[in-house]
């Protein structure tokens, strides 16, 4: 398998940068960590994974999408979309590596969304196994090895080595690329990396967590439980979930005048906010309970019906940490669930 | 912002002043043909404690490079305490401005009566110049609105 | 990046405003072509299906086509006077443009389940808009199709939609049986009044008709009642929605009812899917 | 303490004072409790904890609460007592619907604090002399108590409770705190370094907005920034201008109203210390116009609605401190 | 989208010379929403209104945005004109261009692009205007005149006479005022109690006259039409119903050695007074700073004296509220104090007088009985020297920027009045101009010259020393004869600046009327509308708007009564319709705003709405009175939600304005 020894690993990142913008979580002031430029010199961040998830990379938080010029009664529309760069995410988790796959189900199926496309042909995502999982991931409970990352590129580590196997072309031509820089190894010792994860893993407080009892065949079971109303009453209707969480993908479409033309643009939106679904007429979602359970059901119930079972979560466990009262899907899931 | 030819930077001022003081005394420095810059554009406010902090934030985000709020002295508000409240807000949304590291001298507040045309444009040549040696705004900018 | 993307529109151009209503008026709208002249539609699309319609910097909305496929020259949607960009294009002149992009959903199945049969369409206020494309598509494929009668109500005979062209046209074709009706009396009104739920059952249609309904929901409500009530099924009914919709490709995640996209899968639902999804509309 | 809060809750339920209770629940760990309402004793004996975690105000929870029938009980710790005030000041809540029990506050610990020192896996916290004991997955760790106590506990300012119906155990009194130490850090810095202390913070900024909507001085009907008539609407935080405004809007908003809760801070899922432009506001009206606590009582002018005819002139900000 | 008509006035040369027009109209015209865009000679002249009336019918224009002077100018007549053509008046903006443009650039190039810029942001804040109406309110038919002198009391019989009720409130015990204490009157030389005392009379006799002596304004809420006076009668320890001024009281009280302030401190009064034969009303007043039985409870000999029983240890401050349409102030003025005029030696020698003081010395009512005697031994003076602009014209901050006015020719009456009297006595006057610009005025002066001989000197004393004789030892500067004077003066008199009543600056606040800087109240306009404050509803007369002298000051006052009397005889006015409304839905109801609202125009009401969840909810919002509103729009800034907003300046019109600016 190849290898880079990780004392190593400055050179392959200034090597990779030359060519083309590389991405890694690197640890911030407070502690967090978070994707960033790379440039000469930084350190790879050991945190389990960044504050916010990768999703950013294909979808950012806001984004210009055409542009308007007005005169008199006429238009004129302007086309500014431009041919992204090339650039590799390096890091990604087993979790956010999966997110990709879901965000593609939805910005890659007909008609496909030109602006998402473009960053996903253009970046390489090389992920990066887990070996020392939080209490608060529960990936595994969607299927999720976090010892067998997806993406372009997977890596592994077992202390001394970084370990690289390609899974896609996109990954191939970019290990191909960096080739000179790695060696050749035994891989052995990742057995047992892999098995000790594993082990601790199963020490996890939500190691038993199932979603056996969710999908789309439950619909109107799910959407009909009273459980909605309680766990739903302490939501302060933030956005905090739903912008930390690597599978949301709701947008919103805006119009910005700068004074001298109209900037379209989209920008993260949360099905939590009140006015998610207002429209001229009349709000279809106008208690926090059906907002909060709109979030709920696409994940747990929509998402799966609509494609073939799979989830609309990962597991990474950015809500458990982040939401600030505390309620999460995992405590969703375990009131819901019909034993 | 504008460039004029030989390309001395132009800053874009916006003056807010209210009705029954500044913007009688912004007329009577026009009546005495006491000259300030171009670049001074003037809103009129019925007074000075209409003025929004969000309005000031606008001019900002929109290309201005100095925001000026003018207004009756105090006591003499027409509103009879209008431009007391405008003291405090101002004050402390300029405060506000200072601690975020926006520079001091693109916000101002002054107090010009109906009587006083030759400190509305002496106030005015001394806050554009104020404003010029800053340089334009960049602290407070939305590239959005930046012209091509 | 050449790639066509949905999300960018098309310049449209309304080459005239017929006024319907004190609040509904109805906009004829032509493609530009490449060289400069105005004409044609900006794209093809079957009926139910819908336009975004926009106004950059005033707002973007969801807009049923009303005009029929079978017109070739032009595009027509009527619109009620509801918000800021309706209040907008109702104050607009001939010879604004507009973005316009689409088509979006689905259509009212013509081609396939509604072909041969007969139909009722029931529709009330500016819910016409959405079935007046159906019903001078089946005017136009008249052979398609088996009788057709329409009931439309309306508050008031001047909120009547299309008035001229319902006396003019359709009330003139041979096989298609208008019912009209408003909900109080008023002079200079002969016909029906009354609301459009009690009429429909007052006519007792028969029960072979595949219906196509649109209007107010609480109308849509009643009616489907009284059609059950009359011995109708779900499945003969067919309805389309209108929820907030943003994106119009079910990706925005706005106008779901349950998994369903209603800018996707919808607007054009059998009241039997409807009745699988959960009571979100 | 807990043990006799959901005595007192029992009680209160029984005798029929009260027919809600709000306080907190526990959750899947030691640290992620929920606010919730509890209706019956058996719910109280279920989920109802108490402890070193339970660092949310529930106090905005009682605006809505306290327009539904009947009493709710709230347990309020000494900083909450403040937002309530505040809250009954501005008419927000019914303050005759609420039954407050004045309970001992903080210190609350803050799990991110804990994580930060590169602990994961936790399964159970314990609290030693001061030293935290806590297991994980990977062994037990430890680190001290205080290292892990909240930034809003950190700088509490008053262990006084303002308003209350009854108290568990003893009232506290105001404290001396260091709560403008970083404000007067900053204001001792250059403009330049202020810029660039606020850049990198704010530019964290995902416009969540969890930071106003469990902010109790932030109960607008509708925020000017979620309404298109306002003007200045805004949703995304699209570029450094508008994470400036919306979080100086804010701040402004809640001038002389925000008691300095720092639940702002808590919330923030991107650790931006906006507690501080709220106490930025604070300090410059306690040193311009006179101490002022918001929420200290139920009539008091707010600083702006107030005036004196010899206020300072707003070129004191010109005048004073480093450019 | 709107449909706008732009009009550029070219005001002649004054805007066309510096701004090119042309180019603004062709610019404005591409605007959106402009229909149609013209220039024009003079757009307030009849012709150039009838082209925006006729634009805004042919066109169905739904705004109209003039460039011209300033809207402080001509805003209404554009209104005026709107509403002629049937387009609300509301909807029409003024973009300034001349006063704010042309007056004060040169380059025609950036004036022009900056009148662009100004007509923009009309034309952005048109787009926003919205139709407004403006509602009525009620006009109490009753005036209040603030000050008792000559203007108050002219102003308040010309009121009376026209039919309304007038109250006149006085802080002393009686009217009057400074032409009481004056002796002749120039420039007829005729008594000045002769004119003034059957007026005083009238007041007190005129059924609609209310006199409240000794009294104070103390708060004053409401607004044009509707004011509701808080008013403080102070304690006279008399009861005024009861008095019938017979005196008694005033020659038996003990407490001899009060300086009696009519006789500028001249003489002495007792404790207990009326302040002289003919006040109105005639009652008495005790001083209860010198008063024994108030200080120390022992005495009581007036209590014993009076025969009806009128005297009243006990009497408090009563305070009573009255409603009136119109105010009238006429709070008059003061000599300012020489305190600072050391040079005068005013403060060291008694026989330096103020000319006020030297009227009470000639007054046959005063402390003499009408012969002029010193005060220092009482004998004859010989030489006077009178000193002119003492204050006055000064451009330090010792005295007052402004000409008193009055000085010039009372010292021409008093040297006169000298020189008749005493022809043995020598008359000195020095002055720096000597200013008669009045009817009668020059000719006055040139007899004092001329007939009587009195010495005007062109040139300021410099200092007055009291010599060891007695004398004074006046130095002084003849400017013409360029040499250096001493003059053995047996008195020195000085001509006193003027200034406001100290009670001018409070009464202002409450008023919300405006002052310049040396506390004379400014006028809503100097030509236009001289007697009008800018508050509506408030009139001012006499001198608390600037030196004046008798006949102006009455001249002035019969103006203020006219102005009064127009408003009062309406039965309703129209109320300005650019005031708050609160929206409900998004209104806190925390009361923020009802904190900042000068005139209590903000209310609270729980309503039931229907709430966006489809539940009902009692909700507390803000409603805002429109006829108390002023529309100054503190409410709007401190309403956290923006639920309250302002007509006429909305939030969305300013940022429009801003945006268009800063495009």
């Amino acid at each position: 398998m190849l290898r880079i020894a990780i004392d190593k690993i400055d050179s392959l990142f200034d090597a990779i940068a030359e060519k083309q913008t590389l991405y890694i979580p690197v640890d911030r002031e407070d502690g967090a960590a978070e994707y960033k430029k790379y440039e000469s010199g930084m350190k790879m961040s050991n945190s389990l994974n960044t504050l916010r998830s990768a999703k950013d990379f294909f979808f950012p938080q806001t984004e210009n999408l055409v542009e308007f010029k007005m005169e008199g009664k006429q238009i004129e529309v302007k086309d500014i979309r431009e041919e992204s760069e090339d650039f590799v995410i390096f890091g990604v988790r087993a979790c956010d590596a999966r997110s990709f796959s879901i965000l593609d189900k939805v910005y890659l199926v007909d008609p496909v969304d030109s602006f998402y496309k473009n960053r996903r042909d253009h970046g390489v995502v090389v992920s990066m196994a887990c070996t020392r999982p939080a209490e608060t991931c529960f990936c595994s409970a969607f299927g999720i090895d976090p010892t067998a990352p997806e993406g372009d590129v997977s890596c592994w580590n077992d202390g001394s080595y970084i370990y690289f196997e390609a899974n896609t072309e996109k990954g191939k031509a970019f290990v191909d690329s960096i080739s000179s820089l790695l060696e050749d190894g035994d891989a052995s010792s990742l057995e047992n990396v892999k098995a000790e994860t594993k082990r601790i893993l199963s020490l996890l407080p939500l190691s038993n967590l199932s979603t056996d009892s969710f999908g789309g065949d439950k619909l109107n079971e799910y959407f009909n439980s009273e459980k909605w109303a309680e766990l739903s009453e302490s939501c302060i209707g933030c956005g905090t979930c739903t912008f930390v969480c690597p599978t949301c993908q709701c947008y919103d479409i805006k119009d910005f005048n700068t004074g001298n033309g109209i900037k379209r643009f989209r920008c993260w939106d949360s099905c939590m906010y009140s006015d998610f679904t207002k429209m001229a007429h009349g709000n279809p979602r106008i208690s926090q309970l059906e907002r909060f359970r709109q979030r709920f059901m696409h994940k747990l119930v929509y998402f799966p019906a609509n494609n073939n079972g799979e989830f609309g979560c990962v597991g990474c466990g950015r809500c458990l940490s982040k939401c600030p009262i505390s309620m999460n899907i995992v405590k969703v899931m375990k009131a819901l669930e019909v034993k | 912002m504008q460039v004029n030819d030989n390309k001395e930077f132009q800053p874009l001022i916006v003056a807010f002043c209210c009705n029954w003081c500044s913007y009688a005394g912004a007329d009577l420095s026009g009546t005495n043909r006491l000259n300030y810059p171009t670049n001074v554009k003037i809103i009129r406010v019925p007074c000075s404690c209409r003025v929004n902090p969000m309005f000031i934030l606008r001019a900002f985000q929109r290309g201005a490079d100095g925001v000026i709020l003018c207004g009756c002295h105090p006591g003499d508000c027409h509103y009879t305490s209008g431009n007391y409240f405008t003291r405090r807000r101002m004050t402390l949304l300029f405060s506000m401005l200072d601690f975020l590291g926006i520079e001091r001298d693109r916000t101002r507040v002054e107090w010009v009566s109906a009587a006083e045309g030759a400190k509305f444009a002496a106030t005015m040549n001394e806050f554009t110049e104020a404003v010029k040696k800053l340089g334009p705004n960049r602290r407070l900018e939305d590239l959005r609105c930046k012209k091509q | 990046m050449n790639a066509n993307d949905t999300l960018i529109p098309h310049i449209g151009v309304v080459t005239d405003i017929r006024i319907d209503t004190p609040d509904v008026k109805t906009f004829r709208v032509n493609a530009i072509n490449a060289d400069g002249t105005v004409g044609g539609k900006v794209f093809e699309h079957m009926p139910g299906q819908c336009a975004m319609l926009s106004i950059p910097g005033v707002g973007e909305a969801m807009f049923s086509i009303t005009s029929s496929p079978t017109n070739k020259e032009f595009m027509e949607f009527s619109i009620k006077k509801c918000g800021c960009l309706t209040n907008w294009l109702h104050a607009m002149d001939v010879g604004q443009q507009i973005t316009i992009r689409g088509p979006y959903g689905n259509a009212f199945p013509v081609e396939t389940e509604l072909k041969g049969k007969d139909l009722l369409f029931i529709a009330g206020g500016i819910g016409l808009a959405p079935l007046r494309s159906v019903i001078n598509y089946v005017r136009d494929n008249r052979a398609n199709y088996g009788d057709v009668q329409i009931v439309y109500g309306s508050r008031s005979m001047d909120d009547l939609v299309d008035y001229k062209e319902i006396i003019d046209e359709w009330m003139t074709d041979d096989g298609i049986e208008v019912n009209l009706t408003i909900d109080r009396e008023q002079e200079g009104w002969d016909g029906h009044v009354g609301f459009v739920p009690n009429y429909v059952k007052e006519l007792n249609p028969s029960l072979n008709k595949t219906v196509l309904i649109c209007g107010p929901p609480i109308m849509i409500k009643f009616t489907l009642n009284g059609l059950k009530e009359l011995g109708f099924t779900e499945t003969q009914v067919y309805t389309t929605m209108e929820l907030r919709m943003k994106c119009g490709v079910g990706k925005c995640g706005r106008c779901n009812i349950g998994n369903k996209y209603v800018c996707k899968d919808g607007p054009v639902f059998r009241f039997d899917e409807l009745g699988e999804l959960p009571d979100e509309y | 303490m807990q043990e006799a809060m959901i005595n007192k809750a029992k009680q209160l339920l029984a005798d029929g004072t009260v027919n809600r209770v709000i306080g907190w629940k526990k959750g899947e760990f030691v640290y992620d409790i929920t606010p919730a309402i509890f209706e019956t004793a058996e719910e109280l004996d279920a989920d109802f904890v108490y402890n070193e975690f339970t660092a949310a105000n529930v106090s905005k929870y009682l605006v809505k609460e306290s327009k539904k029938e009947g009493k709710i009980l709230a347990f309020l710790k000494p900083c909450d007592t403040y937002s309530l005030n505040q809250l009954t000041k501005e008419h927000r809540v019914n303050r005759d619907n609420i039954y407050v029990v004045g309970i001992p506050g903080g210190p609350k610990l803050d799990a991110e604090k804990i994580k930060a020192k590169g602990i994961t896996g936790i399964t159970g916290i314990k609290n030693e002399n001061y030293t935290l004991k806590i297991e994980t997955v990977y062994g037990e760790q430890t680190m001290p108590f205080y290292e892990a106590i909240s930034d809003k506990c950190a700088s509490c300012k008053s262990k006084k409770h303002v308003t209350y119906d009854e108290l568990i155990g003893e009232d506290g009194d105001v404290l001396e705190s260091n709560r403008f130490d970083m404000v007067e850090k900053l204001e001792n810095m250059t403009a330049q370094e202020r810029y660039d202390f606020w850049r990198a913070e704010l530019s964290k900024c995902i416009r969540c907005n969890a930071c106003r909507n469990v902010c109790p001085a932030c109960t607008c009907e509708k925020c000017v920034f979620d309404n298109p008539e306002s003007g200045v609407e805004n949703k995304a935080a699209s570029n450094s201008f508008e994470e400036n405004m919306f979080h100086i809007i804010r701040a402004f908003h809640v001038a002389g109203r925000c008691t300095d809760c720092g639940e702002c801070s808590r919330v923030c899922p991107q650790n931006i210390p906006l507690h501080l432009l709220n106490r930025k506001f604070i300090k410059d009206i306690n040193s311009l116009y006179g101490e002022y606590q918001a929420g200290e009582d139920t009539t008091t002018k707010a600083p702006l609605n107030a005036y004196t005819t010899d206020d300072c002139e707003a070129s004191i900000v010109h005048e004073r401190g480093v450019e | 989208m709107q449909r706008i008509g732009v009009f550029v006035c070219h005001c002649g040369t004054n805007i066309a010379a510096t701004v090119d027009v042309k180019a603004v109209a062709e610019a404005l015209g591409h605007e959106p929403g402009v229909v149609i865009s013209r220039e024009y000679q003079y757009m307030c002249s009849e012709s150039g209104q009838n082209l925006v009336k006729d634009a805004i019918k042919e066109h169905n224009l739904s705004g109209v945005v003039i460039c011209s002077c300033s809207p402080r100018m001509h805003e209404n007549t554009f209104r005026k004109a709107a509403a002629a053509a049937g387009l609300n008046p509301y909807l029409v903006e003024i973009a300034n261009i001349r006063e704010q443009c042309s007056w004060i650039h040169k380059d025609i190039a950036t004036a022009t692009e900056k009148a662009v810029i100004l007509g923009r942001a009309a034309i952005a804040k048109v787009h926003l205007n919205a139709p407004l109406t403006a509602g009525e309110s009620p006009v109490v038919k009753r005036a209040l005149v603030i000050g008792g002198g000559i203007a108050g009391i002219q102003t308040a019989l010309d009121i009376a006479e026209a039919g309304f009720e007038v109250d006149i409130v006085e802080k002393e015990p009686t009217i009057g005022g400074k032409m009481a204490q004056i002796d002749k009157t120039f420039p007829t030389l005729d008594c000045a109690a002769c004119i003034l005392t059957p007026k005083m009379v009238e007041c007190s006799q005129n059924e609609k006259i209310h006199i409240h002596s000794f009294s104070e304004v103390t708060d004053v809420k409401g607004f044009v039409g509707n004011f509701s006076v808080t008013i403080k009668k102070k304690a006279r320890y008399v009861d005024e119903t009861k008095c019938t001024g017979c005196g008694l009281c005033t020659e038996k009280c003990p407490m001899k050695n009060v300086p009696n302030e009519f006789n500028m401190g001249l003489d002495n009064r007792r404790a207990v007074y009326i302040p002289f034969a003919q006040a109105v009303p005639k009652v008495a007043t005790i001083d209860p700073n010198y008063c024994m039985m108030l200080k120390t409870g022992k005495c009581g000999v007036c209590s014993k004296v009076c025969s009806v029983g009128a005297i009243d240890y006990k009497q408090q401050d009563k305070f009573i509220e009255e409603k009136y349409g119109a105010i009238v102030v006429a709070t008059g003025f003061n000599p300012i104090k020489l305190d600072k005029y050391e040079e005068f030696a005013y403060s060291q020698s008694p026989d330096v007088v103020t000319s006020l003081e030297l009227e009470r010395l000639m007054n046959a009512a005063g402390p003499n009985g009408g012969t002029l005697l010193r005060p220092s031994d009482k004998t004859h003076p010989h030489t006077i020297v009178f000193v002119q602009c003492v204050g006055s014209r000064c451009d330090d901050s010792k005295g007052k920027p402004y000409c008193s006015k009055i000085c010039c020719m009372y010292t021409a009456k008093h040297a006169m009045l000298i020189r008749e009297k005493y022809p043995d006595t020598e008359v000195y006057v020095f002055y720096i101009d000597v200013r008669t610009p009045g009817k009668n005025f020059d000719e006055f002066y040139r007899r004092a010259v001329e007939q009587y001989n009195v010495h005007y000197v062109k040139g300021m004393v410099g200092k007055v020393t009291p010599k060891s004789d007695g004398k004074l030892d006046v130095q002084a500067s003849d400017l013409l004869a360029n040499e250096q004077l001493h003059i053995d003066a047996d008195m020195v008199v000085l001509a006193a600046a003027i200034e406001p009543d100290k009670t001018a600056r409070p009464l202002a606040t409450m008023l919300t009327t405006q002052m310049d800087t040396n506390d004379f109240f400014t006028e809503a306009h100097p030509k236009l509308r001289p007697v009008e404050s800018a508050t509506a509803g408030i009139f001012l007369s006499g001198a608390c708007q600037g030196p004046k002298d008798i006949p102006e000051t009455v001249a002035q006052a019969s103006a203020a009564a006219a102005k009064a009397i127009g408003l009062l005889c309406k039965n309703s006015i129209t109320c300005n319709p650019c005031v708050a409304h609160s929206n409900e839905l998004m209104c806190n109801g925390c009361s923020s705003c009802e904190k900042v609202c000068p005139y209590g125009a903000i209310t609270y009401q729980d309503k039931e709405f229907r709430m966006p969840d489809r539940t009902t909810a009692i909700r507390r919002v803000a409603s805002v009175n429109p006829a108390v509103c002023q529309g100054c729009g503190a409410c709007t800034v401190a309403c956290p939600s923006g639920a309250m907003d302002l007509n006429g300046f909305s939030n969305s019109q300013i940022m429009a304005e801003v945006d268009a600016i800063c495009k």
